[in-house]
């Protein structure tokens, strides 16, 4: 293992939050070039499977987190419960305020065709997504955080599935207008 | 599985048959949305859901977008803005705008499922939590300087001593339960043949008020009250059903 | 790599403080002569000088530390406190915490009328408030750290705004404690 890739895997163990390249580069005192170089090494070393520690490439930078086989004895340790799936409501939420950021509150409940307030105030609470501001007419305006990127294991927004795999296909968006249409037909008949 | 295919029968003022149909002839204009009370018709639901006694959460989903965006084209035609004229909303257009809100609220259910799956595959990495070493901290509180004003932290500790106002909350959390607000009906009518409505409950909050009026629609299907009002806001007078005609004591 | 190697190196990782044979046998669901196996392997890979982090025995029990080589570039790197503006959530946790330190869990959140688990967490992670001890009935305690105060740019914790201010002014720091709780159950009810 070269100097710079020990230097990296320090700086990852102990940094709270995923570093940037430029970031690492500028303590190392090191080219991002070379920093990049090092983090491939590393990767090899730290691939899923090899030890108890994976790299992971997460909120805009570089991250180590345990490898998923030892949850169960790390929540036991830790005395951490798992914490709930999200709900429907607040998955919904969440991809509303992911897609659309920034969002504000009326408008996750336009699209939701329901008051959101709750959906929203535990993902809030989960630290998925936060306020940036009030929009013109006072609304909170909300987006996802850096903690949302590190948890869904992304590396920045553009990694979130493309939305154009979410479009209805024509086939079920001409279904659905033809039964909203049929059914009055039927009253038409005798 | 979708909203037109959801097995409700409606018994309403202006249209008796199945929701889908219902829906169908308010995009041919057949009935107004000014004559409809959405409210029947998602009362109706909740009854059917009762009887049902399971929830089918997609449809259950589908139909308050329906319901949602009905109201808003109901809204639309109770207010028209002043430069634009009472709109006629074709009932092609009117198909379209509500084709157009479910395709939207589909999108996100669908990049919802996918979000949510992607949470339960990443949960099993964790991450360290631990401070600094004590000669990192160390360096960190040196190179500290005044970045946050204290006045920050008096201000929310002011919001948290504010005790929240009740009809505040009431839209957040309903406080309201349909249970408590018979109780309040049957103890008037335990010491009073009648009474005003307005007079008795007038003074509760709008979401009392509601639920209260739920309590009488309730009351009135176990045949314990009737009621008369004699035009539409106008003053209801609710009276204790003759004894006899009790049939069925909640 | 044997399994459980890994899952102890996971465990070491995770712990924010060292952790004893015992309890990784416990959290590993293996015996502690397994364990001290597993060790062993960690302690040949985690040498110093060979990786970023090295396997450090100290007080009793085990943990990881990084490579004392990186320091300087460490130092760089988190030597400088993050200070992103704070949220509501954060701002009212941190608020809960200077007023009435110290303070418990639980008191937060229900002063908070929700759990607060994640304001704590990120106000802890910035080094802005820091856990004192256990309360009796094993709740983590918190108060504001050095650092708090040089962030606000508070000679002393006296120095904090007058809570008179506020109309009805609580006149002491009991009344303020009971004041608060009891704005918060308001705030919880269902």
């Amino acid at each position: 293992m070269s100097d710079l890739s020990r230097t990296v895997e320090s700086l990852l163990f102990l940094a709270p939050q995923p570093v940037s390249v430029k970031d690492l580069a500028e303590a190392a005192q090191a080219t991002e070039g070379q920093v990049e170089e090092a983090i491939e090494l590393l990767r090899e070393d730290l691939a899923e499977g090899k030890r108890g520690v994976v790299l992971r490439e997460v909120g805009g930078g570089f991250g180590l987190a345990s490898d998923p086989a030892s949850e169960e004895a790390a929540r036991r340790l830790l005395a951490k419960p798992r914490t709930p799936p999200l709900t429907q409501a607040q998955a919904e939420t969440l991809a509303i305020v992911a897609y659309l950021q920034p969002v504000t509150r009326p408008e996750i409940a336009r699209i939701r065709g329901v008051t959101s307030e709750s959906a929203v105030a535990s993902l809030a609470e989960r630290g998925l997504i936060e306020e940036s501001g009030r929009s013109q007419f006072g609304a909170a305006i909300f987006k996802t955080s850096e903690l949302f990127e590190r948890l869904f294991g992304l590396s920045g927004l553009d990694q979130l599935p493309d939305p154009s795999r979410f479009d209805p296909s024509p086939e079920d968006e001409r279904d659905l207008r033809e039964r909203l249409l049929k059914a009055g037909e039927q009253r038409a008949e005798p | 599985m979708a909203v037109a295919d959801l097995d409700l029968d409606l018994d309403l003022d202006v249209f008796a048959g199945p929701f889908d149909l219902l829906m169908a002839v308010v995009l041919r204009e057949e009935i107004s949305l000014l004559d409809l009370q959405l409210g029947e018709v998602v009362v109706a639901y909740v009854e059917h859901l009762e009887r049902e006694g399971e929830l089918e959460l997609e449809v259950a989903t589908e139909f308050l977008v329906l319901i949602a965006a009905l109201l808003e084209l109901k809204s639309r035609l109770m207010l028209p803005s002043p430069e634009e004229e009472l709109d006629e909303l074709k009932p092609e257009e009117a198909v379209e705008e509500l084709l157009a809100r479910m395709l939207e609220y589909r999108r996100y259910r669908d990049a919802a499922k996918v979000l949510a799956d992607r949470f339960e595959s990443q949960r099993g990495y964790l991450y360290r939590s631990a401070p600094l070493p004590p000669e990192l901290r160390r360096v960190a509180v040196e190179a500290a300087t005044a970045v946050y004003d204290p006045d920050a932290l008096g201000a929310a500790l002011g919001d948290l001593l504010t005790e929240p106002p009740d009809v505040d909350i009431s839209h957040i959390r309903p406080t309201v339960s349909l249970e408590r607000r018979l109780r309040a009906l049957r103890d008037v009518l335990r010491s009073r043949s009648s009474f005003d409505f307005d007079e008795e409950f007038g003074n509760e909050d709008r979401l009392t008020q509601a639920v209260t009026v739920f309590g009488l629609l309730e009351l009135y299907r176990k045949g314990e009250i009737t009621w008369e009002q004699d035009r539409a806001f106008g003053p209801i007078r609710v009276k204790k059903a003759i004894p006899d005609a009790i049939h069925k004591q909640g």
